[in-house]
């Protein structure tokens, strides 16, 4: 009886929760954007391609159009419909980000949390690695990797991606640990001797939560620009809906960008994005905010 | 009484928008702080003093906001001075000593360069070895070495003696009003008496003007001439600290008294107050107290009461049933 | 301050579209670009890498500069030449200096052949200068060619069109090893013994590395110009005092600025800074260039290369000739050429015979056009055992998708957008077709190891005679006979087997023109039919030449078309000699 | 203390070298093939004939097992030598030397300029959260973070260069002076450096605002920035000494990752304005799979990374006094 009045207690402490945190989200105006852009890009990736079918097929006398009802965003160089193939695009580009911020996000977690929580030596020599890879210009070494690895599906470029990135992440995900293993109540886990593992598991990462969302999403932004960077040098299979590749082509191969007729197939992708960018910034200082009221307080 | 130099602080009202609503934080608050008197401000945590001070200085979080009300220095409402008239006025004329005021100094500064700032920014025509000269007369005022503390950052000082720097720093410009919120908290208890005691006669020695915010009224007690006792947001009496703690007549300072321990007497005959403080957001609609009160009677639920001077000396409470329960309370 | 520099972006962001082009006009200035490495890897040993680089053709010389659409030689270097009998008897302009003020005689002319055909052991241009007995150098203007029986019918050509690095004086130390090596490698062409080749590997390791390692800081040159400075974006040379003609010569220096991309050559272009080059440049990028810079002309001139997509021919389905023949019923050449390079020439007749030299040599009744027809595509496949499925997408008799990969280079954007439309036609057509683009490095891998489906490549290189172009299709170890691997034994018209690589040798022998029509119809009908490749389209170098800013006189018309399909900067340095090409007059 | 520093940075190269030769060692590819190519569109001449130069120039050797050539690279390295280029023929420190000042100059000057104005606008728009500025930050980082550097390099070229022919369209220098130290040198270069930089620190401005931002608004919430308005500090003296001072700590220790970064990354910006810094050698030496050139350009930013690391160690010492104890 006792036992079922509390769990109905604390079941309403969470609505209530839930309800402030809402409430707060309709509060932050960069939050909104944040959201509204994000889901836009969800179902671009998702409905999208279901409700504005991709034509391949290239018009020549019809290339370079301005936008119009027939061309949302105008035509490219071969006359196809410039929105359809950001449309198509949309998902690969999506699940590549996802992946790779997936990716490094673990790795530098993993990495992070161990050499932040074990400390001594093996804090010493995991940094250390940290510190090389961080040292190790990442553009040449994805030229490298252009040339030694062929990668297809979004997953292995995801990987590939997150190779160079996890690095720095894992530097940042250490240093809160380190912060906050000065806290009470891990003090207190660890004078209980619970494993390390647990109170890894159990104790800090939720409590950097946040942090990871919020970092997840900024990686996400990263990982969006290099894997056009990707594109550009060739490691990625060749599909012409690609972010990267539509950018490519439109400024270094079909020189668009001295074709004033041309300038909106290059806009295009850039706006795609820019606009991306511009979204999960927000969503991400937003929801930063949302998980440190102190920074709420000085609004 | 006379009461030129002192502040008067006239139906404050101080609300903060918060996701649940309008929380009022201050509600119609009216007292004097008197010329070279110390004035302390006491209640519970969450009552609103602090709200209070940093209305008065016009420093509110971007939250709150004043909804009505005067604060009135030298014949002038200071609310209605222009951002940088507020500014000039500022440390000049009115000097605050902050809660936690370890956290008041900036740790990347040291504490010469902090004070020097505070010269600088108030237009005083003063020459460096002038302003020197003063740094160091202050330190000393409260006892510190002023060779070295000046040239040190905040780290490499004990709480205590930040504290004191900050009280040193507050007096730099000799202002005639000084804002003390909760100037003791987070100490232990020797350099808590060691800081009153320097207060006292830093008081007495310049005799400036002291508004001293705590929610230790034994502390106040030991260098405050009059008392205002706030309660939920508003206040609920004002008195002597004869008459606060002698004859006291509402129910809410008795209890605050009696529950406060002392470091003579026995610890035997406290008796806390019952219940917690009400929400602000939805406050009692009678009397505030009305909930917790144990002589509290039907009109006291209902009705509003006001704050009306009674007796004498500016002595003044707001309870329905004063006059009834002087009696058997003292 | 910040904000600052975001208001002059924008502003000048406006002004962009208002504001025209500011040309910083310079005194009698040549500008072009080129390729080279920078310093301190650039060196003045032709040899060695980073040699040299674009400096060449305004420090060197050729004997001869030879015009493919006129099908004749313009004496440069020589005075005249002649060939009778087995012999090539070349007189030499009197005046000729190197740099370092040693007269340039026959010697020089030895040494280079002999320099030359040390470095290339094996190249197989030198199968045509096997055909050489002797170089007698009578005087020190006449050098005297000695040919054998079989000579190559390009031998002359090779002879009289190869570039003149070697001063005797610099190069005498390697001029031992390297007569050691070309008698070696005579030796070898007779009697092919394993161990012979092991000893010239050695010795031309040896002589490589030897050679390489001479790195002098400037190039000795025998040409107008003479190198000055070279920096990482630029290169300065200036007119030598010397030089026969040098009077007429009004152009005091030549500035050869970093080609570095396309994009960046058309914004050069667009400003006015750059006399000619010949970047691929799309239709509406011309438009805009010419719009924005009036001074700049556009010249379409034939490359003498044509594009091609080349397929492995180890690999079902495209061991099937049927298949082949089908592919080349579906791709709609004409409109892959206008959408990868618009100002190309579509190819007409799939032969390996390009289509600006076509009607000289091959009689095009005998060749089946493959113009665009699904019907007999369809019927082929058929014929090849390949169903239709359900959802149309072609299946082989196990009822398994076809599922094609067309490889790109890297880079190449013309090659991607090629690929891309090709793939793109043939999915539609059914065929599923998956575009991949390979890093530049690993391209040529991948194609020699056979680890790829089809691929956009180049498919023939023929300036001079078809035979260059038939070589690279058939002879072994030419790059398409490579990647293509396909059966050189094949039935002729007749129902007989005729050998292809036997015929290309045949025809590298023939002398009489008729007897090469002869060949060359049976080898176009063999390409024609068997489709090793199936070509595309013939490029074009699409010159842009100012007119006016710094110099101007073009030769327009077909001397100006003629001399920039031979030999472009040879003979823009020829325009200059001749005083055709000048300063403009300020 | 600096002797333990030195130690560890010592083992970070080590690691970062072995990271790389691993790598580079593993790259595939027919370097004469391509660099085939690039001579027959040079010369113009036929793809045999130019395959064949290219095999003439450029066939490359390497004795010994990976294993025997890592260690006889270490021992070279720690003897001093960096080798002699497989592809140039030439010692590869010849070629660092002569190309990593140019990047160095760039760079460092960019990396100094976006801090520069990137923490102050950060400061500004913390300062105040709800103005136009906050939203213009954030439009202009994500603009500038979503566009490739070689784009707005491109894109300045085609603005200043081309159409407004303000500055010079490449090169670090003009090509008619003598190197050196005199005066029209010296401004030659600097006039030749000011596109490349601008295209650096547009491109890093934003990151460094939202970085500054993030932290200035943590400062914000101290009692010391209360205490300081309480105090009546002028509004500007708050932003630099109080807000400003602690909230540059963060983002300072990142200063020494995005110079190193940079000085990688910078092929692509360099090879916009043909600036003949290491981004052109490092793109020849993986092109030309010249192992021992990539190995010295890349052992040289690591060093340059671990050299930044330390002075920003050591000037945040300076910078934080809590540091010092």
């Amino acid at each position: 009886m006792k036992k079922n009045s509390l769990k109905i207690k604390d079941k309403i402490i969470k609505l209530k929760r839930k309800s402030i945190f809402i409430s707060l989200v309709l509060e932050d105006k960069r939050m909104q954007i944040g959201i509204i852009v994000v889901v836009f890009f969800i179902l671009m990736a998702t409905i999208g391609p279901a409700i504005f079918p991709l034509d391949l097929r290239s018009d020549y006398a019809n290339r370079y159009q301005t936008p119009s009802f027939k061309h949302l965003l105008g035509t490219d160089f071969a006359g196809r419909d410039t929105w359809s193939m950001l449309v198509h695009g949309s998902r690969d580009v999506m699940l590549t980000a996802a992946f790779a911020a997936m990716f490094s996000m673990l790795f530098g977690i993993l990495v992070g949390s161990i050499a932040g929580f074990s400390g001594g030596w093996t804090d010493i020599i995991l940094m250390r690695i940290v510190d090389a890879m961080l040292t190790i210009p990442s553009f040449p070494v994805m030229m490298i990797m252009a040339a030694t690895f062929k990668v297809s599906n979004p997953v292995g470029i995801g990987l590939v991606l997150s190779l160079w990135t996890w690095a720095g992440l894992a530097r940042a995900i250490r240093a809160q640990i380190l912060s906050l293993k000065t806290r009470e109540f891990i003090q207190v886990a660890r004078m209980l001797n619970f494993s390390k593992f647990y109170i890894i598991t159990h104790e800090l990462l939720p409590n950097m939560m946040s942090y990871i969302i919020v970092n997840f999403i900024r990686s996400m932004r990263g990982a969006l620009t290099a894997s056009i960077g990707l594109m550009y040098l060739g490691i990625i299979p060749y599909t012409a809906t690609n972010w990267g590749m539509m950018l490519n082509l439109a400024v270094f191969q079909t020189g668009t960008i001295y074709v004033p007729r041309g300038i909106w197939y290059m806009l295009a992708p850039m706006g795609a994005i820019i606009l991306f960018q511009y979204g999960t910034l927000g969503l991400a200082s937003g929801l930063e905010e949302l998980f440190n009221p102190r920074l709420r307080e000085n609004e | 009484m006379e009461n030129k130099k002192g502040l008067k602080i006239k139906e404050l009202t101080v609300d903060y928008k918060v996701k649940e609503g309008n929380l009022r934080s201050v509600c119609d608050a009216s007292f004097d702080v008197e010329e070279a008197k110390v004035t302390g401000l006491i209640g519970e945590s969450g009552c609103g003093k602090t709200t209070i001070v940093q209305a008065i200085l016009d420093i509110l979080p971007s939250n709150g906001y004043i909804e009505s009300g005067r604060v009135i220095y030298k014949g002038k409402n200071i609310l209605e001075l222009s951002p940088e008239e507020q500014r000039k006025c500022r440390w000049k004329e009115l000097a605050t000593v902050f809660q936690a005021a370890q956290n008041s100094l900036n740790p990347v500064m040291k504490i010469k360069d902090q004070f020097y700032d505070v010269f600088e920014d108030h237009d005083t025509k003063l020459s460096h070895r002038q302003i020197m000269k003063k740094m160091e007369e202050k330190i000393r005022l409260v006892k510190l070495d002023p060779g070295r503390v000046l040239h040190l950052f905040p780290h490499q000082l004990s709480g205590g003696m930040k504290q004191r720097a900050v009280i040193a720093m507050s007096l730099l410009l000799e202002p005639e009003v000084l804002i003390l919120d909760e100037p003791t908290t987070a100490l232990d208890l020797i350099t808590q008496s060691y800081i009153m005691t320097l207060l006292k006669d830093i008081n007495e020695k310049l005799n400036i003007t002291m508004l001293m915010v705590s929610h230790d009224i034994s502390n106040v007690a030991k260098l405050a001439d009059k008392i205002v006792v706030m309660y939920a947001a508003q206040i609920i009496e004002i008195g002597t600290v004869e008459d606060i703690f002698y004859n006291s007549f509402h129910p809410y300072t008795k209890g605050l008294i009696d529950s406060t321990p002392s470091i003579v007497g026995d610890p035997s005959n406290k008796k806390p107050i019952a219940g917690d403080p009400p929400s602000l957001i939805n406050p009692p609609s009678g009397c505030r107290f009305s909930p917790r009160c144990k002589y509290a009677k039907d009109i006291c639920f209902k009705v509003f009461p006001v704050l009306k001077e009674v007796e004498n000396n500016f002595h003044a409470v707001s309870c329905h049933r004063w006059q009834e329960l002087r009696e058997f309370m003292n | 301050m910040k904000k600052y520099i975001i208001s002059l972006l924008i502003v000048s962001f406006l002004i962009v579209s208002c504001v025209g082009v500011s040309i910083a006009s310079e005194e009698k200035v040549f500008r072009t670009l080129g390729g080279w490495d920078m310093p301190p890897a650039y060196n003045g040993n032709p040899f060695a890498p980073g040699g040299v680089g674009a400096a060449n053709d305004y420090i060197y010389g050729k004997l001869a500069m030879y015009r493919p659409l006129t099908a004749d030689f313009v004496p440069y270097i020589a005075e005249s030449f002649e060939e009778k009998n087995n012999t090539l008897v070349v007189k030499l302009k009197e005046g000729l200096y190197w740099d370092d003020g040693v007269p340039f005689t026959s010697k020089d002319i030895k040494a280079n052949y002999i320099i030359n055909g040390g470095i290339s052991t094996w190249s197989h241009i030198w199968d045509s200068l096997d055909s050489i007995d002797s170089i007698e150098t009578p005087d020190d203007h006449t050098v005297v060619f000695k040919y054998n029986e079989n000579r190559s019918i390009l031998v002359t050509n090779y002879i009289l069109t190869e570039w003149q690095k070697v001063a005797e004086h610099i190069f005498a130390k390697w001029m031992g090893p390297a007569e050691e090596l070309i008698t070696l490698r005579k030796q070898y062409k007779e009697q092919k013994s394993e161990e012979l080749k092991k000893v010239i590997d050695e010795k031309y390791t040896e002589f490589r590395e030897d050679i390489r390692s001479f790195r002098p800081e400037k190039p000795i040159g025998v040409g107008p110009f003479r190198l000055t400075r070279v920096v990482g974006d630029e290169m300065l040379l200036e007119k030598v005092e010397k030089y026969p003609g040098i009077e007429n010569l009004e152009v005091d220096r030549v500035g050869m600025g970093k080609y570095t991309t396309n994009e960046l050559a058309w914004a050069q272009f667009i400003a006015g800074k750059v006399d000619i080059e010949k970047p691929a440049t799309p239709r509406d990028v011309v438009d805009a260039i010419l719009k924005a810079q009036p001074k700049m002309k556009h010249i379409p001139v034939p490359d003498f290369a044509s594009f091609c997509v080349v397929m492995n021919q180890e690999r079902y389905p495209f061991s099937d000739v049927k298949f082949r023949q089908a592919l080349a019923y579906i791709i709609d050449r004409d409109k892959v050429r206008e959408l990868a390079l618009y100002y190309a020439t579509t190819t007409e007749y799939i032969c390996g015979v390009l289509p600006s030299v076509i009607d000289k040599w091959v009689n095009t009744e005998i060749l089946n056009p493959y113009n665009l027809d699904y019907d007999k595509a369809n019927l082929l496949l058929e014929a090849a055992g390949l169903k239709k499925d359900t959802r149309g997408f072609w299946c082989n008799d196990k009822g398994e998708k076809i599922v094609l990969e067309m490889s790109a280079r890297a880079g190449y954007s013309d090659w991607i957008i090629a690929a891309e439309e090709i793939a793109r036609e043939l999915t539609d057509f059914g065929i599923i077709s998956n575009v991949r683009i390979v890093q530049g490095e690993i391209f040529g891998e991948t194609l020699a190891a056979g680890e790829y489906d089809m691929s956009i490549e180049f498919s023939v290189f023929a300036k001079r005679h078809p035979l260059e172009g038939l070589k690279r299709l058939y002879s072994p170890g030419e790059w398409i006979e490579k990647c293509s691997r396909l059966d050189k034994v094949v039935k002729g018209p007749n129902g007989k087997d005729m050998n292809l690589t036997d015929l290309v040798t045949e025809l590298s022998k023939t002398f009489d023109i008729e007897k090469q029509k002869a060949i060359i119809e049976k080898l176009t009908w063999a390409t024609n039919k068997y489709l090793p490749v199936i070509e595309f389209l013939e490029k074009n170098s699409q010159f842009f030449i100012c007119d006016g800013v710094r110099v101007t006189g073009w030769p327009y018309g077909d001397e100006l078309i003629g001399g920039l399909a031979a030999d472009w900067r040879l003979y823009t340095v020829k325009w200059m000699l001749d005083g055709i090409l000048k300063p403009v007059a300020k | 203390m600096l002797q333990k520093k030195l130690f560890l940075a010592l083992i970070t190269v080590l690691i970062a070298l072995s990271i790389t030769f691993a790598l580079i060692r593993n790259i595939p590819g027919d370097v004469i093939y391509s660099r085939a190519l690039t001579i027959a569109s040079e010369e113009g001449i036929p793809f045999d004939i130019a395959y064949e130069r290219a095999l003439g120039l450029y066939g490359q050797t390497l004795e010994g097992s990976i294993f025997s050539q890592y260690f006889r690279y270490i021992k070279n390295i720690a003897s001093g030598s960096l080798g002699e280029s497989i592809f140039y023929k030439i010692p590869v420190i010849q070629i660092v030397l002569k190309a990593l000042p140019w990047t160095a100059f760039v760079v460092s000057i960019s990396v100094m300029l976006s801090f520069f104005i990137g923490t102050r606008l950060g400061m500004l728009v913390a300062w105040k959260r709800k103005s136009f500025s906050n939203t213009f930050v954030t439009g202009y980082a994500s603009i500038t973070d979503a566009t490739p550097d070689f784009i707005t390099a491109l894109i300045l070229l085609i603005i200043f260069a081309i159409n407004l022919g303000w500055f010079p369209l490449k090169g670090a220098y003009d090509i008619s002076l003598t190197p050196g130290f005199n005066g029209p040198f010296v401004i030659s270069v600097l006039y030749h450096a000011v596109l490349p930089v601008s295209a650096y620190t547009i491109e890093s401005i934003g990151g460094w605002a939202l970085m500054m931002k993030g932290s200035a608004v943590d400062v914000l919430g101290e009692d010391y920035i209360t205490a300081a308005r309480a105090k009546g500090l002028k509004e500007r003296r708050i932003i630099r000494k109080y807000m400003g001072a602690n909230a540059i700590l963060p983002p300072f220790t990142s200063l020494a990752i995005v110079f190193a970064g940079m000085l990688g990354g910078a092929a692509l910006i360099e090879g916009t304005f043909a600036y003949p810094g290491m981004g052109f050698f490092l793109g020849a030496a993986i092109g030309m799979r010249d192992y021992t050139l990539i190995q010295g350009l890349f052992l040289f930013t690591t060093l340059g990374m671990v050299m930044a690391n330390m002075v920003t160690d050591l000037m945040y010492y300076i910078l934080d006094p809590r540091v010092r104890g």
